[in-house]
């Protein structure tokens, strides 16, 4: 392959494809059932992040637990933070959540704002058109295929979210552990009922239970979370609420391409709009 | 010399014992119910590990030790445990040990000495309190045989004399072992009395000769 | 703050927590005399390990993770283990294991500890119902151990010397221990648990005029920090478990400051 | 395999590991002297606690977690604590904190902790000078620790009795000690750190013939499981840390079996 | 009786010491350099308390304990110190007491049966082997004052004699305050002697006078 791409997700791994088809074939350091919070380096890892050409990143301090210090023990120059080598999605795209807590009420905030944005599609199509630029101008050779798969993804984004639209058009809303979530619901206009740790890593007092099911009491919606949340208070919740509990990745298999990536989306679509009553 | 039990309550025979190596033996002992065998020789020569071999703490490398079957033991180390807060009365220890101190009757009379200490905490008593507690806690838990590594250590005269006139009513079908470098307690309180010499243990004679 | 502490969603817990409050802090007072008080942390790293093992095979966490503590008690038991050491061990043990599977299966590292610990407002009849086989066991067993645990405490030859069966005894001793602070971590969190079976009890060490009294007082250290926590926890609006920890570490404070050793003059 | 581990990019990493690999040993054995190593669990709890609350004042979290351990020693020499006891109870402060804060900030407690512990492999020149600082300061200060050490351990009396000035030495150790897990804890991560404190340790206390064949016997222990599980690790393309807790279980495991208790006969 | 030396190394004056509450006292007495001072009674009257209160580890409830500045203090503890693994030789032990092992003039002559055990790990020494090497600690360090806690424990009656031997090359400027059970050590060790009665401590005669 002309570059070695090395993605931090397999959500941007589908990217990548999406991106690149068959030109490139990105490494990816995290299953989709890891929490990208925290990540336990492997030598593998070590070893694919100084061979690579390009790193490419959730950023927005998604990763600030391990990976600039993986870089900088990589000795890379080429994927230095401000180098080319170096991409973030968040920075591509404007995030939800900056500038502080906005809603105490609804849990907490990373503090340069949200970078949970792969579960954007819309987010995903720009961010895939700034890293085929950026794939070009370091492959200038792939240029033209870089374009057209990003264009090509765009469109396909862009078929399926009127879809979408409609049927979530209506939904009860959900009701997520950790803000992870919020950029699909925010892109669909689907509320988010609230989230079930007050800040990440705290386990929810008494309190945060008792008013969450005050409040929620006799609505309809979805409890959903991710695999590596703790299974026992969503669980309750749900239970008291009478919803279903949905255990969803954030991030589709590691082996997605851009299709791949929109079947995952379509799987939270679908756990979303069934919750309606 | 003629055993007064045909059947002895132990019998060491050519008993080698240690740690990761020998350091003891070989030996042979017997001794019989209602005895009361004194063990006495140098610092270093083995008695502890002796003990501790028919304790079954110790490693034996060679000979054999044969308890009557069915007996049970009480051994006591040459240190007693002491912790540093151990909120545990004296009656609640002689309890653990499996003595009954409400029953004289089945464990014999209590030291006066030892009654008022009884309400206590162990942490809290003075060393001499403590040994003889702790050297009682063997004597009454009705053991048949009663392994004791220096019980005079940390006694006044009056105590060292009550544990005399304990160990004299002990004549009762139980076997008694006593390690100890008080001679004259010894002498006082055995019915047959060994001495550790480098050429094995020695038999001495003592002013109680057996079963006097 | 009344209405809060007698509102229906909370009572279960409250009552489940009630129970365990009261038996911890005994089986503490246990494991302090055997210097185990290290204990909830080292079979909690155990239950992680196996509850995730489980989930790979198949098994549901709460029986792996419940199969990994008694497993780690009865471990200890057959390798005559001793003393907190053996449990620093299980921790590194566990640990270790809990990483190696996070990352070679697709399960999280991240799941195996939030597989094994509950939290105590989630409590529901199946946690009451732990607890009360906890107290049941407790109420059979733990008088009959008594004895031998203290002998073997200050008399450590006397079951050797007597080839006691006192493996049978430890092992009922490790066992109960393990399930008792699964239950615990399972209903409490760990944090809760492990502050409940270390603080009341060496409170009641330094007090306590007896080995009777150790045990009645650590429980009812245990109960009344309990009560305070919860109170708070729910005026405060506070997680439960910090709150549990900070209530139990002031009287500790105090305990250790009345109990400063003795200055000169 | 010889090739990997001459590979440039480990080099730094492997070569900044073996020193703390040879030196936490050192510390551990001291530790496990005073009965305390449970130290690098009790420090890393304060720590992320400090960190966290240094980043609600705008300290950086590698600042913060130093200052914490450093003050955990600090406060640990001032209430004159002594043993494992004083450890366990700096967890669940350093715990029920990190999760008070983190419940009352808006900062989340799992980052908190993932920053303030290292990954072998990301190893460079910071964490090499840190490692070469906590050499410097071993040679400059452990030759004078030991004596007064080894004195307080077998003598408790004469420091009282002598109204030395107890504390400074209390405060000099119990600072390096923090110290050196903070770095260790920074490098290797909490686990490796722990496993390097108590296993080298633990092995050398049983079969060495002296004090002095202890301490370079726990050195030797910690450098050797080192480079095994580092080769292991590169070969098994596993994360460093559990393959280091497994590659000193083993030898524990061996020398805890070889000097099991005598059995009688 | 008058004091050898006008400054006492050691004065007690009306001390009443003990922990929660007092145990002991008020006792005076004054010990100056160049004796050995015994000092013998019942188990539990207070003499382990007294000797902390000296070396600053019990509590003093009323009266003062007056030290000639500068004088350093070795006190051991009535039990020794032994852990359950400790792979420590004695000559390390010696040294952490502060003794000088390889400089016999300056800390006096080891006793002869000390030589071989220092090279072995002091978990596995016997009762009497640990004992004289702990009390050889305390006298080889060269403090000024040494108080010693029934040091004749374990002792067999050759390193008892080794002992005696020792105390009595003592004489040269420091001074010893040894509590023990054993009437006989104290008398021949001993330049004066007192007994703790429940009136207070009283002076008894011994057979080496003061300054004999
Ligand atoms: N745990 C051990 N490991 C190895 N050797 C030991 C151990 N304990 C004791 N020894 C050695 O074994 C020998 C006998 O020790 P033991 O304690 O049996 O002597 P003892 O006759 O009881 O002496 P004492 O009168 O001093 O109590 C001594 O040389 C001692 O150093
Ligand atoms: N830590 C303690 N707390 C409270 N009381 C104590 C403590 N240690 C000892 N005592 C009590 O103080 C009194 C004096 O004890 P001390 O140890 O000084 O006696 P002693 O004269 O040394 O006796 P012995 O000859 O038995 O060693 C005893 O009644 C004892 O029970
Ligand atoms: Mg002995
Ligand atoms: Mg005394
Ligand atoms: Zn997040």
């Amino acid at each position: 392959a002309p570059l070695d791409v090395v993605a931090t997700s397999p959500s941007l791994g589908a990217l990548v494809r999406a991106v690149a088809g068959e030109r490139l074939e990105p490494t990816i350091l995290a299953g989709p059932e890891r929490d990208l919070h925290q990540l336990q380096a492997k030598p593998s890892m070590m070893r694919a992040l100084r061979d690579a050409d390009l790193v490419v990143a959730i950023g927005a301090e998604l990763e600030v637990g391990w990976l600039p210090a993986a870089i900088a023990g990589a000795a890379n120059p080429a994927i230095q933070p401000g180098r080319d080598g170096y991409f973030e999605a968040a920075a591509q795209v404007e995030l939800l959540d900056v500038g502080g807590p906005a809603d105490r009420a609804l849990g907490d905030v990373h503090p340069v704002g949200n970078p949970h944005v792969d579960l954007d599609p819309v987010r995903m199509a720009r961010i895939a058109a700034a890293l085929a630029e950026r794939l070009a101008r370091l492959d200038p050779a792939g240029a033209e295929i870089y374009r057209s798969g990003a264009a090509v993804f765009a469109q396909a984004v862009e078929q399926r979210v009127a879809d979408w639209r409609a049927r979530l058009a209506g939904a009860p809303g959900v009701l997520l552990y950790h803000r992870d979530a919020i950029y699909l619901l925010d892109r669909f206009g689907v509320p988010l009922l609230g989230t079930i740790e007050s800040t990440p890593g705290v386990p929810p007092s008494g309190q945060d239970l008792l008013d969450l099911t005050a409040k929620l009491k006799g609505r309809a919606g979805v409890v959903i979370q991710a695999p590596y949340q703790s299974p026992q208070a969503p669980a309750k919740l749900a239970r008291d609420l009478g919803w279903r509990l949905e255990r969803l990745p954030l991030a589709p298999p590691l082996e997605a391409d851009g299709t791949g990536y929109l079947e995952h989306i379509e799987r939270w679509v679908e756990a979303i709009a069934a919750a309606r009553p | 010399m003629c055993a007064p039990d045909p059947r002895p309550l132990l019998q060491l025979d050519a008993l080698v014992a240690g740690y990761a190596r020998p350091v003891v033996g070989p030996v042979s002992l017997w001794l019989a119910r209602g005895e009361v065998l004194g063990l006495w020789g140098p610092n270093g020569t083995g008695k502890s590990t002796l003990l501790k071999a028919i304790g079954r703490s110790a490693r034996v490398f060679s000979g054999c030790i044969e308890l009557e079957s069915g007996a049970t033991l009480a051994h006591l180390d040459q240190q007693p445990v002491r912790l540093p807060a151990m909120p545990v009365t004296g009656r609640e220890l002689l309890r653990a040990a499996g003595a009954r101190p409400e029953e004289p009757e089945r464990t014999g009379r209590l030291p006066d000495v030892l009654a008022p200490l009884l309400k206590r905490r162990i942490d809290r008593l003075s060393g001499g309190q403590y040994q003889l507690l702790w050297v009682w806690s063997a004597l009454a838990t009705g053991a048949d045989l009663v392994l004791l590594d220096e019980p005079t250590n940390n006694l006044d005269p009056a105590n060292r004399a009550a544990l005399i006139e304990i160990l004299g009513r002990e004549r009762d079908g139980r076997g008694v072992l006593i390690v100890s470098h008080d001679h004259d307690f010894l002498e006082r309180v055995c019915s047959r009395l060994l001495e550790a010499r480098d050429t094995g243990l020695v038999e001495v004679r003592t002013a109680r000769g057996p079963g006097s | 703050m009344s209405e809060m502490l007698f509102d229906p969603l909370f009572q279960l817990p409250l009552l489940t927590g009630l129970l365990l409050a009261g038996l911890l802090p005994v089986l503490g007072a246990l494991a302090m005399l055997r210097d185990e008080w290290l204990a909830a942390l080292g079979l909690a790293h155990l239950a992680s390990a196996s509850a995730l093992l489980g989930q790979v095979l198949g098994v549901p966490a709460l029986i792996g993770a419940t199969l990994g503590a008694l497993g780690g008690g009865a471990i200890k038991t057959f390798l005559a283990a001793r003393g907190n050491i053996a449990y620093g061990f299980m921790i590194l043990a566990g640990w270790s294991a809990t990483l190696l599977i996070g990352a070679n299966t697709a399960l999280g590292e991240q799941l195996a500890r939030s597989l094994v610990e509950g939290q105590l407002y989630f409590a529901g009849i199946a946690e009451l119902a732990a607890g009360l086989l906890l107290l049941a066991l407790c109420i059979r067993y733990l008088p009959r151990l008594m004895r031998p645990v203290l002998r073997a405490r200050f008399f450590p030859r006397y079951e050797t010397a007597n080839r006691l069966a006192a493996w049978r005894w430890h092992l009922g001793l490790d066992l109960l221990t393990a399930g008792g602070l699964a239950i615990g971590t399972l209903t409490l969190g760990l944090m809760g648990t492990f502050a409940l079976v270390l603080v009341p009890a060496w409170i009641a060490f330094r007090l306590a005029p007896s080995w009777r009294w150790t045990l009645i007082g650590a429980s009812l250290t245990g109960v009344v920090g309990y009560l305070l926590a919860f109170v708070a926890a729910l005026e405060l609006d506070q997680p439960f478990g910090p709150v549990l920890v900070g209530g139990l570490l002031g009287p500790a404070l105090l305990t250790g400051w009345l109990g400063r050793p003795a200055r000169f003059g």
